[in-house]
């Protein structure tokens, strides 16, 4: 059967400026497409660091979500619901990190938990765990980075559910823990796609904080956008082709798990 | 003088210090003329122009970065270097890691960053140790100067290489030892005026006073070496 | 183990001062009109709504004291059927009303298990694994229903639970409630506008105008000595237990009626006074119940009057004024009372 | 009265991983302001150039932020409402700018912009506009980069609302348009802020993008991170003092304007 | 400028099968037990579910023509009450109700001044500022009605518009929306759970079960002529037009019936089958109304037995199967028919 229209057209006045939009974020991607020395990725992109840095850069980003979720949906419900004191300004507080250019965010991780930091100089006495340098030290800054805007995301997810179905769960026994798994965070997980999505592409793209933080070290802590950053200085046509590289395997990524997260049974 | 109007000089993020006070010393020297500064990594600026900007000078801190910018055609001039940097060993205050020379470097023990072999410090890096006949070991490779200064400052690592001018201007926050192989790996700073400056005059004027009498005195003062 | 409420809460505008006894096993219907305040109330029992004043307590355990105390809702042993539903829309109809018991610790198989025979005995067995989206409005209802049932509540709270069922399915529905709340060792409190669905299910009534209670009692005092018009008209039904054998219904407090639908067991007969017609003398005809009775009241309603009679069974019968000038009666005379099988609703008990 | 506890005890599952989350984004901050030369705030804060790098950033957030509003709710919609073919590919390719590193997308504006771009060439020959190292440039580049946080906020929210209502505004005879504005827009007012909101901060915290395609031009083009970053260069303790200003003034815009939006009389 | 509808829908596992026609001035009511598919016509109508097959036409406009025409829900001249209301959450009740006006193109000041007179007629005039969330039930759903109302549609579409009102509004309201839908030129389709709504408001009854019609026509047609013991029960209604002054009601197509409640102008008169009690000879006593009546058929449901009867007025009458036997009578006796004036309901018309 053929497909007809089923609901009004479109309307103008939202359509130019929804492309519009799409445009500005897509245009210049098709000018580094343009731009990109086409014959050299194959050789670019099967070499050993690429492929490393790639690993390192999914691996980090992926776990540095995990950590952002689990600290920030509690972090976001906490904000949303809890009758907090000075709720506002601790919402507000929670948005800093990204508005800190990152650079000041790594000298800030550095300053809280590098070797001489307030908590690092303990962690290195005691337990003889150093973050800066280290793979983890970069799951640290990316989620440092990225976290706001999980927390954000679903905060505002949460305000714009209806508290109504949370009473009904109280009503039948569950407590605000039960309430909070099995009815709130099925209801707002649009939102909290929305807001993993978010946080993995920025912790996926994160340089400054990273390279600060962690350092750069190949196999260890130089994730794509350091690498990339890197070539930048010497080669910056390799520089578009590594950054296209990260774009293709992000959009792969994402495209393929929005379909299973968001056009599965809901 | 026939100077007028803005003179655009794009300059390396090393010398924001340095080209600050010899922009203000222009202005004076040049009633009514202003001094646009744009400070960013040298191959940022090299981008940069050769996308377009409406450039009159350009100072590089590596000669690399401006053969990018003369091979688009973007300059036709002969670059000038107006000064020339050595790298010392920095270490925080107090020496905490005991380093006394390239030698330490290689300690197992001992944190070291250095800049990337990408950036200017990194290529002259690599040369020191070559000529020191040490191995080349770091625990990070940093993208500037300025970022291993940092991890110095806040003794993240023990040790690292960095330029004469990065210790003068870090204070006693950081102490610095010179060693002889640094003579191996001298960093040229070229300058040139752009091929389309808007203001060709002041392009040259701006040259010419960076090259100057005074212009090398403040370059001395924050710890160059003189061409 | 008798529930005690001074319900106070102010509400933008609105006030409720509404106080609630509700013994163990009895079953409250608040009835009143839109806006008077019966939603509030029960959110306020539910715990949903703190009161600003009074206080809630089951036996001596308070659940709602200010400025101190307040349980919150979940650890009230409550059942909550709300007026729109509020269904968790991204669990099956099964889920829905398994969660409850989850949340009460049963197992998963357990609770399914439950579940699975309630949904069956609100006749939606086969929409189990539906999800509340795709259910029509009335089944979406009977899942809310079974949904605060499965859990075995102490207090159940019950807004409208009949309002958007069809006729049939309602007969089924308000039997099988009927019939649970019946067993139900614990409190009820049912917000209603149907009268017979208060009349059939309460055993008692609280009429709320205004955030306040204008008459309360059970369903027979009430329809007896209504205080307003309002009262008179919502609550005016004649009312009998009894024990059906086929279409003879003989009733606890003495009297046999016969009814036109063949029942059996205990059962619930009802129909309003204006289907009673009074006879000065024993009529013929189609009536099938007739029996004699005395006046003991007469009580003048805007357009109707109301004669109450007594006899076996005493019954009210609502009278045009033309019709009680032309019988001539008053408190004492002896009338026959007839009234029609097919008039009478039976609804087993 | 006094107040009395009328929900349920906060659950420790949540509100253990939810300070945590809070320790982790705001421990770093204490680590700045601890170590900041406080003594030197009161200088910095009056002087001309923090001024007016200050007022630039905010001028340009704000701007871009507008800039994000008008073009990425619109397309927010069409992906979340439209029924358009490859909806899920679109969605991942408006992340894209988030994945990619500042300074490359930097790059990319560049070369579809710049005075030798794409379409910059036209603007310039035909115009004679020329966007790079321009304050509107600076807008252009953080709009860029922030936009995908508004889409992404945006669309999580109108994909959790109740489409019914807009079925109830069409049989009033509402136009999807104005569906839009009087219904689901409203309707997804929370989202619209918290997307807003991580617009804007992202705005104020741009950099690599910033300094690629705007340039470093005091007065024009250097917003506070460029000052910060300046600042790193020559006096390391000045940066973090910059940044804190940069932190104080945006958790005062964002608390402030949080009660008018959200506090008001919704 | 009739609707003709042929409404074919799949939906999972439920399949509507519909054919409608609706005349200018005419209203249709849907009745169906719960899940019989009525919601689902209701929405194919509005636009807001594309047939699958059949199609749907205002005279020769074709609104829904698979697989090529489709007009979406905002170029219809609809209007529509949900059942679940769907008002605006943030729009007060007064914008609500303006929201269609101004989407039509009406002023803002126009547009408030006639949503307001249109919460004026519902009785929520006090209410105009207030938000949804803080309405009761009843009152939203009276604030959705006038909604629908406010901006004159062609076709109005109604889901249970008086479920969820009390018994007193209910009666104010029912009034009200059969005063405009005897105005309304348009065409009206009513889902409806009650009988009484759908005898009083419409001109035509659709019976609705599993996705099919399973009979339709007037409804004193459908009253007289049940098809299956369901829709006798469900439609069993004695309705009549008629003039009333004070008590007496002169019926348009002859007779006269006295009724307790006095009114005038236009009304409606109602009473079910099983108030009318049928006799040998001239009953005395209470019944207010007797007038002789001939059997014209007779006919056997479950437990009651529906006697036709023709007189003035012609009449239905339900009787147990024993007081038939009693009465010994067949097609072409003639009985007199009692009936008590509380009986009757009035409804202006
Ligand atoms: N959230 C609220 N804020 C302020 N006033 C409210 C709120 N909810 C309800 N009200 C008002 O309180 C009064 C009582 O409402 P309530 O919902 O208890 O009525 P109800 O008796 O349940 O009516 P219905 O039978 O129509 O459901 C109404 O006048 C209503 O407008
Ligand atoms: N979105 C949906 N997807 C699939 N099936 C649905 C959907 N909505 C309703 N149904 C099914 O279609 C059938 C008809 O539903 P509909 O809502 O039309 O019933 P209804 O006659 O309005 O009932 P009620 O009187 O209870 O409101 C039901 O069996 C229901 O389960
Ligand atoms: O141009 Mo640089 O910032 O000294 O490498
Ligand atoms: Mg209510
Ligand atoms: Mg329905």
């Amino acid at each position: 059967m053929r497909r007809r229209r089923t609901r009004g057209r479109l309307p103008v006045v939202l359509v130019v400026p929804a492309l519009l939009g799409l445009a500005f974020l897509l245009v210049p991607l098709a000018g580094l497409l343009i731009r990109a020395p086409w014959a050299t990725v194959p050789d670019r992109l099967f070499s050993a660091e690429v492929g490393e840095a790639l690993r390192l850069s999914l691996v980090c980003a992926s776990l540095a979500t995990v950590v952002c979720l689990v600290l920030g949906i509690p972090l976001a419900w906490l904000l949303a619901r809890g009758d907090l004191p000075g709720r506002g300004f601790l919402r507000a507080l929670v948005t800093v990190p990204l508005v800190l250019p990152p650079v000041v965010g790594g000298v800030a991780l550095l300053l809280v938990l590098g070797r001489r930091g307030l908590i690092g100089q303990y962690l290195d006495a005691w337990f003889g765990v150093s973050l800066p340098f280290t793979t983890a030290g970069v799951v640290v800054a990316e989620a440092f980075v990225a976290m706001p805007f999980l927390v954000i995301s679903v905060e505002g997810a949460l305000r714009a559910a209806d508290p109504r179905y949370e009473e009904a769960a109280a009503t039948l026994g569950a407590s605000r823990w039960l309430t909070f798994r099995r009815v709130t965070l099925p209801s707002v997980m649009p939102g909290v796609v929305a807001g993993a999505v978010l946080c993995w592409a920025r912790a996926l793209g994160e340089f400054g904080a990273t390279i600060t933080f962690a350092g750069n070290f190949p196999g260890e802590t130089t994730t794509m956008p350091l690498a990339v950053y890197l070539a930048l200085e010497t080669e910056p046509d390799a520089a578009i082709v590594l950054s296209i590289v990260l774009l293709l395997v992000s959009v792969g990524v994402l495209a393929g798990l929005r379909d299973r997260w968001i056009g599965g049974p809901t | 003088s026939g100077v007028t109007g803005d003179v655009t000089v794009f300059a390396a993020a090393s010398l924001t210090g340095t080209f600050t006070e010899l922009g203000r010393r222009f202005e004076a020297a040049h009633p009514g003329v202003r001094v646009r500064l744009n400070f960013a990594g040298s191959s940022a600026l090299a981008q940069q122009i050769n996308q377009g900007a409406p450039v009159d000078v350009f100072a590089s801190a590596a000669p690399a970065n401006l053969e990018q910018v003369a091979d688009a055609g973007g300059i036709t001039a002969t670059p000038a270097v107006f000064a020339r940097n050595r790298l010392r060993i920095a270490v925080p205050k107090g020496n905490p890691g005991k380093v006394a020379g390239l030698v330490d470097f290689g300690r197992a023990d001992a944190k070291i960053a250095l800049c990337a072999e990408q950036v200017p410090c990194g290529a002259a890096a690599r040369k020191v140790f070559e000529a020191a006949g040490v191995a080349l070991r770091a625990d990070t490779l940093e993208q500037d100067v300025k970022a291993v200064l940092t991890k110095v400052r806040l003794g993240e690592v023990d040790a690292a290489l960095v330029y004469r001018t990065d210790v003068a201007a870090a204070g006693d926050e950081v102490e610095g030892i010179a060693f002889p192989e640094a003579d191996q790996a001298v960093n040229d700073y070229p300058i040139a005026p752009l091929a389309k400056a808007p203001n060709a005059a002041g392009a040259q004027a701006f040259v010419d006073f960076v090259r100057s009498d005074e212009g090398r005195a403040v370059l001395a003062e924050a710890g160059f070496d003189s061409p | 183990m008798t529930v005690h409420a001074e319900l106070r809460v102010t509400r933008d505008r609105f006030r409720l001062e509404l106080d609630l006894n509700v013994a163990p096993g009895e079953v409250v219907a608040l009835l009143g009109p839109n806006g008077a305040g019966k939603t509030t109330a029960l959110r306020a029992l539910a715990g949903l709504l703190p009161l600003s004043a009074g206080h809630i307590r089951l036996d001596d355990q308070p659940w709602d004291e200010p400025p101190k105390v307040f349980v919150p809702a979940e650890r009230r042993p409550i059942g909550v059927v709300f007026q729109d539903y509020l269904l968790f829309g991204h669990l099956t109809a099964l889920e829905n009303v398994a969660f409850g018991l989850r949340a009460r610790g049963a197992h998963r198989g357990t609770a399914r298990a439950l579940a699975g025979d309630w949904l069956d005995r609100v006749g939606l067995a086969d929409h189990a694994h539906t999800k509340p989206r795709e259910l029509s409005g009335g089944q979406a209802q009977r899942v809310a229903l079974a949904r605060a049932l499965a859990t075995g509540p102490r207090l159940l709270l019950l807004d409208e639970p009949l309002a958007a069922l069809d006729a049939s399915t309602r007969l089924t529905v308000r039997a099988e409630l009927g019939r649970h709340l019946a067993d139900f060792p614990g409190h009820t409190v049912l917000v209603t506008h149907d009268p017979l669905d208060a009349m059939v299910l309460a055993d008692r009534l609280v009429i709320v105008e205004h955030g306040r209670a204008v008459q309360h009692g059970p369903p027979a005092e009430v329809a007896r000595h209504p205080r307003t018009d309002y009262v008179a008209d919502l609550v005016g039904l004649n009312l009998y237990r009894g024990t059906a054998a086929g279409t003879a219904v003989t009733l606890a407090d003495g009297g046999v009626l016969t009814v036109a639908e063949p029942a059996s067991g205990t059962v619930h007969v009802a129909f309003p006074p204006s289907a009673v017609s009074l006879h000065p003398e024993p009529p013929s005809g189609s009536p099938r119940n007739t029996w004699q009775v005395i006046v003991t009241d007469i009580e003048q309603h805007a357009h109707t009057t109301r004669v109450r009679l007594d006899g076996t069974p005493p019954v009210l019968a609502d009278i045009t004024t033309a019709t009680l000038a032309d019988l001539r009666v008053g408190p004492g005379d002896a009338l026959w009372a007839a009234l029609k099988a097919t008039e009478i609703r039976t609804y087993p008990a």
